[in-house]
């Protein structure tokens, strides 16, 4: 397993990354993990709908977005928000999509991030047509896919790398590793020792690597990246880490799983050896650590205001995006349902 | 007799299926340590063990696929979707060879499973968790399918799907779970698959429903007894084998018909049922028959379903077409 | 202009799409190399290279999941299923995200791509080789679906449908590759979407079908012209969207119809068509709309392939029911 | 690769199987070619539909399946008549299958083959379940699956083989790698070295052997169905072989492969090495090769013609066997269907 950066805060390789861009990613991280709390805190007042939060998986997230550029590719799941916002997903976005809302899935041009997959496994096939359309269009932006233990057990996980080893295709496939899905832990999901030497069923590199380590996260994925930019094809990443939280709002963890466990895990928070490592380095102090903070909490409380001011996208929000123009009968439909209004 | 939800009237009917059948196993995706995602295996796994309650990978179309091996084997597995958008990877398994064994092999390999769905919408939930795709089963030569929409239905017919020799589709409206309750044996019993249940008889107009919808049409029709028309509400429960007789005899009757479901309209149950009146009552038609229905678009996220959903308003309106034609 | 089959009439609109558009490809299982099972890629493969004509591994739900995000990302590819009853296996990326994307996107993201699919019995298959299952695309919204029944609406149509801005199933009747031939036009063409084709002008009865079984449609009204009933015959053409317009025309001057599809009759288009018809037009109707469609049974192999499939003499026997209502 | 009888009839290793087993799998492997090139003639002829000749992979079948016990259950596809025959499965049958008569797909008790899988890919999970059920049942009875080069890249090959290795399943998955999916070569349908390598993947063992090599095949599948008995689990073997003929009578192979490679093959012939065996062991003489030629004839013969005498299936072929007991509607329907007959 790679790592680089021990929990408590020791390089244990060299930084693939210098202190001005450490601390962005650690302001990356803060920002993170308010946009988590937040959201939870709101679907328990009833304003978001079911909630799934990633806190202890932000390293993973933050680390491998950081190494994309930015018009690449991402293709997502459910509780991957921090990578996606990384990639230049409005955060008003998220939270739309989450009141229930289409037009959260509706990132402005050029952001190239899929809205969000809610199906586990179905996704990880498009960011391989994805990636190969780039490169039959003579482009060599890379596509990356986010996805959980739990995933890799849907046959279109299996296609997905099958087409991607095939083809060649500059796909990173980036696996998030948290343990569980659902009540499901990793050991009952596949008997394969490591998820990562599932690449060698597909003629592709697979590395495990510490999720919760911003470094090896980091360091992996740029190299994943690269091998996928240069035509030289995909390759499996399988992140390390831990979902402190519940599945979903709607989950109760200790229905299947220990205090002792998530109590192990939270000593290897994936944002506190990053804050040892700056403030040894003196790039952290406390008074930063409140403002950054403080912006983060602004900013997505200005992003809720926004999602919560939209307009209820009534009988167009039902009708008017099926098709580029709606055939007679849908229209005919549509003014029922306005007359039902 | 105790006074049960669905989801309850599910947990005890599983519940009595073990214990006296030793060929069932209950088997998905979190269905043994959590309980299911909406807890109606809940307690099982404590009590039968992890041979019979089975928690599996993610993975729909292995779970049919495996289930349809151990019914071919000699069990009666009682598999779970997680929702109804989650069982179309499953599909392939379900239509080519869960449905058709028997007819391969000339009875000599049976599959008598059952697939539990969970279905429908009205609950807010993400894309893929509110869809109502029972069209799609009802046309795939092999399968009943049943849908119950009341506590005593839901134990006996989910009863009945165990027994029965051949593989059952069974539609659980997600709405219904823990919203109607009613008094339910405390032992088991079956409930007769192919029997739709007469609800209320009146001789002025048939609404037809089934699961979660059957809300709105009683609603509709209490509304409609209110204003004097004596409405008669047909719960079909079970959509394939069909209970036409009971249909037919309603409509004979009433002369008018309306029929709501939750599903796009393009190809919906509904539109057998318009068809089959329309074959064996036409001359008893006084009007049209009425589809009240999803539209043809996408199942909404949260601030939109009330625009997609069967209301109690759209099925008076149209009570109101019917009526006046 | 020359005559040819619809296979080739396909293989050549193929070709002129691959030549005037960049943005096209074609991709499935033995479409390169070998040019496709029914050959209706022949040759494309060496004129246009291993990009633009791509043999797949053997896995539906790639093609269809790849081709997918192909189509999101700018291209416009040309899926094969080798077979329908192949095609179940991508039924949860067709249904789930294919069709949905524009939806779920607010037109952000669109997946202009078409999914062929050869489809329909009479050719004495194995098992999964014959099957109609055009109701249930027809039921997931988003999706269009066309199916030609002649070589020059084979080539426009399915050029329509590559030029189309969102997702369109275009289903072949196998039977009909090599067995229609036609005057087709030798450059390209398009036929529009959502219109049916009145083959016939009649008042007496309305047939409506199509694919394979307008071929039986055709000879059904010659037979019944000869007896001096003057016939009118539809094809539908693109079954979403539904031309309903023609439909409610042809019914309301001749106050009977018939519909005739290979598909198991439950829930199958023809019970859509009923549902319109008798909703439009009840009033005009002189007789109840008949169904003559395959059996509510699995498609059976070659020794019983006439049992199932609606002949002439079953829509002539439909058609004596109907006039002498 | 595991090779124990070479192309040229030399043991490079102890063998599996004593001299009167080994005529007797001989007789078997002739019977199987018989049996396969009748097949394709009486398609010529048009009494029998589409049909998917094995040529070069009998040993593959025939050896594998002698590794069985009588009332083990075997699922395989389209292509795997000699090994269904291994186990029991009526000739007459095979052929009725093939003259488009589901009575075909009905062996009968206590014979546990199910008829042939075609579609590719679907049946593995079947395996799976079966092994499964005998084991909840307290039997010992284990699974046999054939399958292809091609079917491995479907998902469900995936989802077989992750539940098999989660469950320790007793199921033995038996690939036979002839080198083509259609006109596919497997270099392009896996980038994965080998098949077998993927076996790493859930965490079970995975074999190379050579498929023409009778002993070879023998003696893995004896070994994995042992394990699969003994409950320690599933095995992948990955038998390397070659489909000398077309993929069926409908399909070219000259359209995208060359005479030398098929010829190279010809020369691995399955039967003929054992044949020399044999015959440097004074068990195989022109007579008894003639002598065995004509009852694998008569035979075949014989099932042909049983299966050409079954009555014509009628409307009792297309309805009695959907469900246990008709229902209405069917029962009218079946009713409107004698009328038209
Ligand atoms: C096809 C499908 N099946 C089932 C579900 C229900 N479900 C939602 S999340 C989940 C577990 C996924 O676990 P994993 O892939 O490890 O991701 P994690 O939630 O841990 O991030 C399941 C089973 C789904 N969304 N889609
Ligand atoms: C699900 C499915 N997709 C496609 C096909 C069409 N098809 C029949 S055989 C075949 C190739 C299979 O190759 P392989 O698994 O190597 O087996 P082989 O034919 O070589 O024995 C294909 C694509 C099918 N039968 N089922
Ligand atoms: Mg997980
Ligand atoms: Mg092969």
């Amino acid at each position: 397993m790679l790592q680089i950066l021990t929990p408590s805060g020791d390089l244990v390789a060299e930084a693939p990354l210098d202190l001005d861009m450490t601390t962005r990613l650690y302001r990356a991280l803060v920002f993170a993990r308010a946009y988590d709390r937040k959201s939870t805190a709101l679907q328990k007042q009833g304003r978001l709908a079911t909630y799934a939060p990633f806190e202890g998986q932000e390293a993973a997230q933050v680390g491998s977005a950081a190494a994309l550029n930015p018009d690449d590719w991402l293709v997502g799941t459910y509780r991957d928000a921090a990578a996606m916002w990384m990639q230049g997903y409005p955060l008003d976005l998220l939270f739309a999509g989450r009141t229930g809302d289409e037009r959260g899935g509706s990132p402005p041009e050029p952001i190239n991030v899929m809205p969000p997959s809610i199906t586990v496994g179905g996704h990880m096939v498009h960011a391989v047509g994805l990636a190969w359309a780039e490169r039959l269009q003579g482009s060599d932006r890379v596509a990356i896919t986010y996805f959980g233990d739990g995933a890799t057990s849907e046959g279109d996980f299996h296609e997905a790398m099958n087409f991607a080893g095939v083809f060649d295709v500059g796909c990173v496939f980036f696996c998030q590793n948290n343990g569980w899905a659902i009540s499901m832990p990793r050991e009952s999901q596949t008997a394969s020792e490591t998820i990562a030497q599932k690449a060698i069923a597909y003629g592709m590199p697979g590395i495990q690597v510490d999720g919760n380590d911003l470094f090896a996260v980091f360091s992996a994925t740029r190299d994943a990246v690269l091998r996928a930019r240069l035509g030289e094809g995909p390759t499996l990443i399988e992140a390390m880490t831990y979902r402190l939280g519940p599945h979903t709002t709607a989950d109760d963890p200790s229905r299947y799983r220990t205090e002792d466990e998530s109590a192990e895990w939270r000593r290897k928070d994936p944002l506190e050896r990053v804050r040892i490592y700056l403030s040894e380095r003196d790039r952290w102090s406390e008074e930063w650590q409140a403002e950054i903070e403080a912006q983060a909490s602004a900013e997505v409380e200005e992003a809720v205001a926004a999602a919560e001011a939209l307009d209820p996208p009534g009988v167009a929000g039902v009708f008017d995006a099926m098709f580029a123009d709606l055939p007679p009968i849908l229209a005919e439909q549509r003014r029922m349902a306005e007359e039902a209004e | 007799m105790s006074v049960v939800t669905l989801a309850q009237a599910l947990n005890r009917s599983l519940e009595h299926a073990l214990a006296e059948m030793d060929d069932v196993v209950v088997m998905g995706e979190d269905v043994g340590r959590t309980g299911g995602v909406f807890r109606i295996t809940d307690g099982l796994a404590d009590k039968f063990g992890p041979d019979r309650v089975i928690d599996t990978p993610v993975a729909e179309s292995g779970i049919a696929g495996v289930g349809f091996g151990m019914a071919v084997g000699g069990l009666r597995p009682v598999l779970e979707m997680q929702f109804m958008g989650f069982s179309y990877p499953a599909f392939d398994q379900i239509i080519n060879h869960v449905a058709r064994i028997r007819h391969r092999s000339r009875h000599r390999f049976t599959a008598p499973l059952v697939i539990r769905i969970p279905y429908g919408g009205g609950i807010g939930a993400a894309e893929h968790h509110s869809e109502s795709a029972e069209a799609i089963y009802c046309h795939t030569p092999g399968l009943k399918v049943v849908v119950p929409s009341r506590p005593g239905d839901a134990a006996g017919l989910l009863r009945s799907a165990i027994e029965d020799p051949d593989p059952v589709v069974f539609l659980e409206p997600i709405r219904l779970y823990r919203s109607v309750k009613e008094d339910v044996p405390d032992t088991s019993f079956t409930t007769p698959i192919g029997a739709a249940s007469v609800e209320r008889e009146g001789s002025d107009l048939t609404i037809i429903a089934w699961g979660a919808m059957m809300k709105e049409a009683r609603e509709a029709a209490a509304a409609l007894v209110e204003q004097g028309v004596d409405t008669e509400v047909l719960d079909v429960r079970s959509l394939v084998p069909l209970d036409v007789e009971s249909l037919v005899a309603s409509v004979q009757k009433t002369g008018r018909a309306i029929v709501v479901h939750e599903a796009p309209r393009t190809v919906g149950f509904g539109a057998e049922i318009v068809a089959q009146i329309q074959q064996r009552c036409l001359y008893h038609l006084q009007a049209p028959v009425e589809r009240v229905t999803g539209w043809d678009t996408i199942f909404p996220l949260k601030r939109s379903e009330h625009v997609y959903l069967p209301s109690v308003e759209r099925i008076l309106a149209a009570a109101n077409t019917v009526l006046s034609a």
